[in-house]
């Protein structure tokens, strides 16, 4: 599974993208931030707050207790900013 | 029809060559979306824009989409652009065209209001206080929701 | 800024020249009227706009003060044209710009509103069904009584 | 006192302009036009239906009991149909 990164979430985890091989029963994506940020500081800082984060999973918007089941990329980004 | 680009837009060529014989169209507004040299007190040297490519494109064409279903429209435009921008620079322009303005005006802004808060833009910007992301505004969430309960 | 006049406007030069120089400026609404080649059922082949001068001119800014009034504008422009038009010819353009996209979005609808209701132009419309006066929509009043209650 | 048709009311009346000379007591918009009226056909059809008549005092709007005193310009004309 793609995990990509996007703004402040990307600069506090450290890379723009990533690979991951998910452990069994991992099925949302709060569970999928929950196993991230175990991984280090850096996921711990990005993820501190989730009111701030927003997701996308195969590129469309998510909730955070959506399945990612059969997902192939998921994204972290804060609140949109364009316009 | 939906552009991400680094370059600018001339919005004069835009709408000529969206409205270019067709005789039908009686009302075009566009909105464009500059660089503030001045955000929330603190000033503005330049402003970097991320994007989700990929995503922005899918995103840009839904929002798109949504809008032709709501109004009668006969033709729309979104161009936004992404990299380094500098204070009076375009970032973002809508047009749209129907027979009557309401409908062009009501599209034009629903289009902003749910690009404001849906599509993977980022900006970054430069300035007398440093770097720092640009916030989400409330205000945008709201003028969004406003649609949820109007059909238009 | 206002301008009666029978030459085409450029809309791109008009935007221009309003927002040159000018960083403080974040949202440019445009709205631009055109002639149908069709209306209520009718072919149209040309157009014709009369008008009141003297009384044109100060009723365009009398709407433009009022907007400026009631909205936060850096700049706003609004350019009639009169004498005669074909089908897809540019009619009238409007142009408000403002720090915040809502501000520009609202006076731009406010002053099309207004100059609907209350510029003394008439057209005249020459066609299948011989030549007609155009007749004053009520949905262009009902437009306009909006703006009465809220202020904004 | 000058007085201004446009549109249709123009095409009625059968003139663009014309200088009046009024006689004594007509105060209001409407007592001018049930003067004009009586100065001819033309002048009957323009003003037959006054719901569809709109004026002006000295190139302001202006309702039809409007008082018409010491106005130099009175002008009339259909509902405005630009933009």
């Amino acid at each position: 599974m793609r995990i990509l990164y996007f703004s402040w979430v990307r600069q506090k985890v450290g890379t723009a993208e990533e690979a991951v091989t998910l452990p069994t029963g991992i099925a949302t994506v709060s569970a999928l931030i929950d196993w991230l940020k175990s991984r280090g500081p850096g996921y711990e800082a990005a993820f501190e707050n989730l009111k701030l984060i927003r997701a996308a999973i195969d590129q469309t918007h998510a909730d955070l207790d959506a399945s990612i089941a059969g997902a192939d990329e998921i994204a972290f980004f804060p609140p949109v900013t364009g316009g | 029809m939906i552009r991400v680009q680094t370059q600018d837009f001339d919005i004069g060529a835009e709408i000529a060559a969206l409205t270019h014989g067709r005789a039908d169209i009686g009302a075009v507004v566009t909105f464009t979306g500059l660089v503030r040299d001045v955000t929330g007190g603190a000033s503005v040297s330049s402003m970097e824009l991320e994007h989700y490519p990929g995503m922005t494109e899918r995103e840009l064409a839904r929002i798109e989409e949504e809008a032709n279903t709501r109004w009668r429209l006969q033709a729309s435009l979104i161009i936004h652009r992404v990299g380094k921008l500098a204070p009076s620079d375009n970032i973002v322009l809508v047009v749209t065209a129907s027979a009557h303005r309401e409908d062009a005006f009501k599209a034009a802004e629903f289009l902003m209001d749910y690009l404001k808060t849906r599509a993977p833009f980022w900006k970054r910007e430069a300035g007398s206080e440093g770097d720092r992301w640009v916030e989400a505004r409330e205000s945008d969430d709201e003028a969004a929701k406003r649609w949820d309960e109007k059909g238009g």
